[in-house]
């Protein structure tokens, strides 16, 4: 272990009012972001408030801005982002802030569902299993998309969603696309007319910060292309509501 | 019956990219025409040498025209959305309002270029 | 390794179409009016040309160049984005239409020399 | 406090917990009674919290050709040691294939296929059938987006970032008459009134110095039902999972599991001084069942054979390189994000408390003996018995939520008006949460290692007498000492420490429960292991241990396991010539 201090800036405040305080954080060997800021509140300043749940990657509640980008925290390694030795940390943009680095989610999710990015059944639970073979080009393109872990950092990184408060974003959509190649999936033209027109993908300007940030390596780019595609030629024959 | 904003928004959508499409060729002809016009300067009568009363090129530079004003106010109309905070229906109203512009003095020039030899 | 959520190659990609884009739509109307006043009337136009001889012209033009020369490979780009299969060298798509417009841009401005 | 401008939220049913028993409780509910108003509170973010998305593995149930109900009971059964209520092993496994077709087609879970199309099912340990039907390595995240999906679509309340902090009773203490919770946003006090109270917070053995769940997760669920009188089972069986990710104590990663399949695959495990030892222990060496395994490196690691942060190591360098990558890439690319090189390094593992068997008594439709307080999910006992088969935590919560969700739209449109609470527990609990908060603020973390070094001590994977004396002892002393520690009271708003301080007096609570319960059974069984008793005594006569809480102590009875289904030594198989 290392003799050395991390310089780390952090948001301390709600939305409106607030700053960055600095504070000194010893470095360690293996330190994730998430450590930084957990050493923080248990030992500097306990009323330090962030969100973490699961602190491997699979729950997507510990996005915030590191070094001005989205980033998932606990799965950031301190090496990787602060070479040089310094950090900032601060809530993820465009959602609201709760308190410091903590942020509500609820137009995100709200989003999510209005882009009907949830599975219309065509089945019961009582039917038996569709035979779905793995090679199937639309079960590789809805596998593609699906591991989302609904981070919100491909959301806070697009300027679309920060120049229109109703466009849907890029996770939404990626959901969206994934459904619209299950077969399975009965709410085919529900959907086509949720997630079409200036608030649904064509509103994306393929401005790709959602693949360049993406923890989990999704490309809701790609995905939105789809959907733009498919939604255009069905207004062009007038599917469209 | 109007068709509904969500139809209109994907129509627009799809119809920028068609004129896109128009406008990739078109330009990449119009670039090497100039590209070699220009070679050793440049005159009115040259230009008009070339291109008046031609009605391939009177044509080819009509739907120039057109695919432009198709194309420009549309994408025009997306940054007035995001980035001003205008009302859409202005913004409608001004882009409009562009794409006529871009027709008429685009085809006038057309026009007028087509009847030098013609007429 | 600051930097913000903008800071990747197809972010800037975006921007140079967006801005070319409207300065070409700016541009658009004014070529076509000059074009139609030189119809009517030789003499504008070739004194018109006269003073496009200038070099601060010469410069600006090649601008222009450029810039319909971005705005048309970046705009091929985002088609092929949305109507063809994805590719994973984005990047290097972006480095390649950025190298062929400034190379139109040479092109041009070695012939108007 | 006073009592009086507490706010109110009035619900029809309040439901405790957003992972798989408490999402499905929800959709069950809305779906048996669509009139009723469902609100779901949770600890964090709806869906986001929770161990149900942490799930990797994937969900037991019987569907192939060959197997059968009845295999799947027998495994489940002789993996419990026989301590399972049978009954409830039965609705699990009878259930999960109905619920596992509820993901699938009514909820849109993609699970994997085999290359004919017809769902796969992989192996996990201890089965005698491969039953697991996985999406990838990822199935938790698959099942609660799509749950989540549903909820959100749904119509159902949500309280999100609000903690539950006692179940108040009517002032005779026969029913249920709401939740106190906090809202963790504002750091205000909410009762929410509601006829049905659906607990699924999920347990979650946060005690321990190594363990996997999340964060979120600190036995609330288990603390608030022995505060309300409920007796708890099977406390005294935690389970270790053998490789979790150790970097030291400043790391959340430590803890955190690394994949059983790795020493499925040939992975081998090693010693401080870099070498093996498992053969030692079992001829089946890295293949072992996780107790066996868990033990033996517990065993490694007293005998201070260990390596840099106090672990041992798991290596799979001398395997080929390209097939690890392949196979185990999201475990290559966690390690990697987290500095480690599971390729060609040697990588510090410890076994790690990863579930409770334990919870409280519940009947078959998921009612407890308060009415209106129902349970369901890692809250509950009874269907595990002394150990869970990997693949039977996940069947378990959905299960047990959905059934949980039917009985309470039969039983909430009949149940009457909602009931007025008892004003007096109201206040005690609001006492209890702001003890901190008129004392000299602190710092918890000592308290919090303590703890843990206390419980993986001496309440962990190998116990005795002595060993449990000891661990009360020391819990007893922590929790006064927890009482002398105050909270920054100047800003309660999402107040992280504060509720460190709760998650703690929590966990202080039910590690007292395990460790009676621990004492009380004098036999090695499953994941129970005594030291000072190593055989299982007394299969034909098994009980169980049931804890309560009466007024500050807590008491241990033992009570008789029916074996309503089969007795040990017997099978419900067909007992076929082949194998
Ligand atoms: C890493 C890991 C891997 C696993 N892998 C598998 C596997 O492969 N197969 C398998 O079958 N099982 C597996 N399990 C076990 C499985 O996850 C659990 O058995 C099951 O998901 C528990 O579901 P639950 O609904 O009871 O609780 P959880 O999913 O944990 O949900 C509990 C919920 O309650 C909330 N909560 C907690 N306290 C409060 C409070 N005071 N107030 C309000 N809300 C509160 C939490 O925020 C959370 O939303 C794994 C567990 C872990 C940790
Ligand atoms: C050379 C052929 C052209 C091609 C292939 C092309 C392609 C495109 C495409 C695909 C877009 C959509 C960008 C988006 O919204 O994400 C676009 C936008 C735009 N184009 Fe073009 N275009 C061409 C020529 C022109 C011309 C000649 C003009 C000007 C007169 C022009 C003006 C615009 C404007 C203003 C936008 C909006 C930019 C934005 O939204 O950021 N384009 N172009
Ligand atoms: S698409 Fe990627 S960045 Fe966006 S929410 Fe999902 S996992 Fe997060
Ligand atoms: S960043 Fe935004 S603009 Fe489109 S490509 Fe991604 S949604
Ligand atoms: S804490 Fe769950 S993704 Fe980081």
């Amino acid at each position: 272990m290392r003799e050395e201090n991390l310089i780390v800036s952090v948001w301390r405040g709600d939305g409106e009012q607030g700053e960055y305080v600095d504070y000194r954080v010893p470095r360690e060997e293996s330190q994730t972001v998430l450590d930084v800021v957990t050493y923080i509140q248990r030992k500097i300043d306990p009323t330090l408030s962030y969100r973490f749940s699961c602190r491997v990657g699979m729950c997507g509640s510990c996005a915030m801005t590191v070094n001005g980008k989205p980033r998932w925290t606990c799965r950031t390694h301190v090496s990787k982002v602060a070479p040089d030795g310094k950090l900032s940390v601060g809530p993820l943009r465009i959602m609201n802030v709760v308190k410091d680095l903590s942020v509500e989610m609820s137009d995100f999710f709200e989003k999510w569902v209005r882009a009907e990015g949830r599975f219309h059944p065509t089945k019961t639970r009582y039917d038996d299993f569709d035979a779905i073979k793995p090679a199937d080009n639309k079960r590789k393109i809805a596998s593609a998309g699906i591991e989302c872990i609904g981070c919100g950092i491909c959301y806070s990184g697009c300027d679309v969603v920060a120049w229109k408060a109703e466009y849907l974003g890029p996770a939404a959509l990626n959901r969206a696309w994934t459904l619209v190649n299950d077969v399975r999936d009965g709410g085919q033209i529900a959907r086509l007319n949720a997630i079409a027109g200036d608030a649904g993908c064509h509103a994306c300007h393929s401005q790709q910060g959602c693949v360049e940030n993406c923890p989990k390596h999704l490309n809701p780019t790609a995905s939105i292309a789809g959907l733009k595609r498919v939604t255009a030629f069905a207004a062009l024959k007038g599917g469209l509501k | 019956m109007s068709a509904s904003k969500i139809q209109v928004e994907a129509r627009l959508w799809l119809a920028q990219r068609l004129s896109a499409f128009v406008l990739a060729l078109g330009v990449i002809i119009h670039l090497v025409t100039i590209v070699y016009a220009v070679r050793g300067g440049l005159s009115a009568s040259e230009v008009v040498d070339r291109v008046g009363g031609n009605l391939g090129w009177s044509l080819f530079y009509g739907i120039f025209v057109v695919a432009v004003a198709v194309h420009a106010p549309i994408g025009l109309r997306a940054i007035l959305n995001e980035m001003t905070s205008l009302t859409s229906r202005r913004v409608d109203l001004l882009c409009f309002i562009a794409a006529t512009f871009l027709v008429v003095t685009g085809l006038r020039t057309v026009l007028a270029f087509h009847h030098l030899r013609v007429g | 390794m600051r930097g913000s959520h903008r800071s990747h190659a197809n972010y800037w990609a975006f921007g140079l179409h967006r801005i070319s884009g409207i300065l070409l739509a700016l541009f658009l109307p004014i070529h076509f009016h000059v074009l139609y006043l030189a119809v009517h009337n030789d003499s504008v136009f070739d004194e018109f040309v006269y003073w496009a001889e200038s070099p601060l012209v010469k410069v600006a033009e090649t601008v222009l160049v450029v810039l319909l020369a971005l705005h048309l490979t970046g705009g091929v780009r985002l088609l092929a984005i949305e109507f063809f299969p994805w590719r994973d060298w984005q990047k290097t798509i972006v480095a390649v239409t950025t190298g062929l417009s400034l190379a139109t841009g040479l092109i041009f401005l070695l012939n108007v020399i | 406090m006073n009592i009086t401008n507490l706010s109110t939220f009035t619900t029809d049913v309040l439901i405790l917990g957003s992972g798989g028993a408490g999402l499905f409780g929800a959709l069950h509910a809305v779906q048996g009674a669509p009139d009723l108003k469902i609100t779901v509170a949770v600890k964090g973010l709806l869906g986001k919290s929770g161990c149900t998305r942490m799930v990797q593995g994937g969900y037991n149930v019987a569907l192939a050709e060959g197997d059968s109900l009845e295999r799947h009971f027998m495994d489940t059964i002789e993996g419990g040691k026989w301590i399972n209520n049978q009954e409830l092993s039965w609705i699990l496994v009878k259930q999960a294939q109905v619920r596992i077709r509820e993901l699938e087609n009514e909820l849109g879970c993609f699970f994997d296929r085999n290359p004919d199309g017809s769902i796969h099912q992989k192996a996990f340990a201890g089965q005698t059938f491969d039953r697991t039907v996985h999406k990838g390595d990822l199935t938790g995240i698959e099942i609660i987006n799509r749950l989540a999906e549903q909820v959100w679509a749904s119509g159902i309340n949500r309280l999100e970032d609000h903690r539950a902090v006692a179940l108040i009773k009517t002032a005779d203490g026969s029913a249920i008459s709401g939740v106190l919770m906090i809202d963790m946003r504002t750091g205000l006090f909410l009762f929410v009134k509601a006829k049905a109270v659906l607990v699924a917070t999920g347990g979650g053995p946060t005690m321990y110095k190594y363990h996997t769940p999340s964060g979120d997760k600190s036995c609330d669920g288990l603390a608030m039902l022995l505060h309300a009188g409920l007796p708890l089972r099977d406390m005294e069986m935690v389970q270790f999972h053998p490789t979790g990710l150790v970097a030291g104590k400043d790391t959340r990663i430590t803890g955190t599991i690394i994949e059983e399949g790795l020493r499925g695959f040939g992975g081998h495990l090693l010693a401080g001084d870099k070498e093996r030892f498992m053969h030692n222990y079992d001829d089946r060496e890295e293949r072992a069942t996780r107790d066996i395994v868990s033990r033996a490196m517990f065993t490694e690691m007293r005998s201070g054979n260990i390596g840099a942060n106090g672990g041992l190591y798991i290596t799979m360098k001398h395997l080929d390189n390209n097939e690890v990558r392949r196979l185990f890439k999201g475990m290559v690319e966690r390690c990697a994000d987290c500095g480690f090189d599971l390729i060609s390094g040697d990588v510090e593992v410890v076994p790690t408390a990863h579930y409770m068997m334990g919870g409280v008594i519940f009947n078959q439709d998921c009612s407890t003996d308060i009415e209106g307080l129902f349970a369901a999910g890692e809250d509950t006992g009874g269907v595990h018995g002394a150990n869970r088969l990997g693949g039977n935590g996940v069947a378990n919560s959905t299960v047990f939520g959905g059934l949980a969700g039917d009985t309470i739209a039969k039983w909430t449109p009949y149940a009457g008006s909602h009931k007025d609470p008892d004003t007096d527990s109201i206040e005690a609990a609001i006492s209890a949460c702001c003890v901190p908060l008129t004392k000299k603020p602190g710092i918890l973390e000592d308290i919090r290692e303590k703890l843990h070094e206390t419980m993986w001590e001496d309440a962990g994977i190998i116990r005795d007498a002595e060993s449990l004396a000891r661990s009360k002892e020391a819990v007893k002393t922590l929790d006064l000492e927890l009482n002398e520690i105050g909270v920054n009271a100047t800003n309660l708003a999402y107040n992280l420490t504060w509720h460190d301080w709760m998650n703690l007096k929590n966990l202080m609570l039910v590690s007292h429960a395990v460790i009676a319960a621990a004492e009380a059974r004098e036999d090695s069984r499953g994941a129970h292991f005594r030291a000072d008793f190593p055989e299982t005594r007394h299969i034909q006569n098994s009980r169980f241990t049931k804890v309560t809480l009466s007024g500050s102590e807590i008491a241990v009875d033992t009570e008789a396991v029916q074996f309503t289904r089969v007795k040990p030594g017997e099978t419900l198989l067909e007992v076929d010539a082949a194998e």
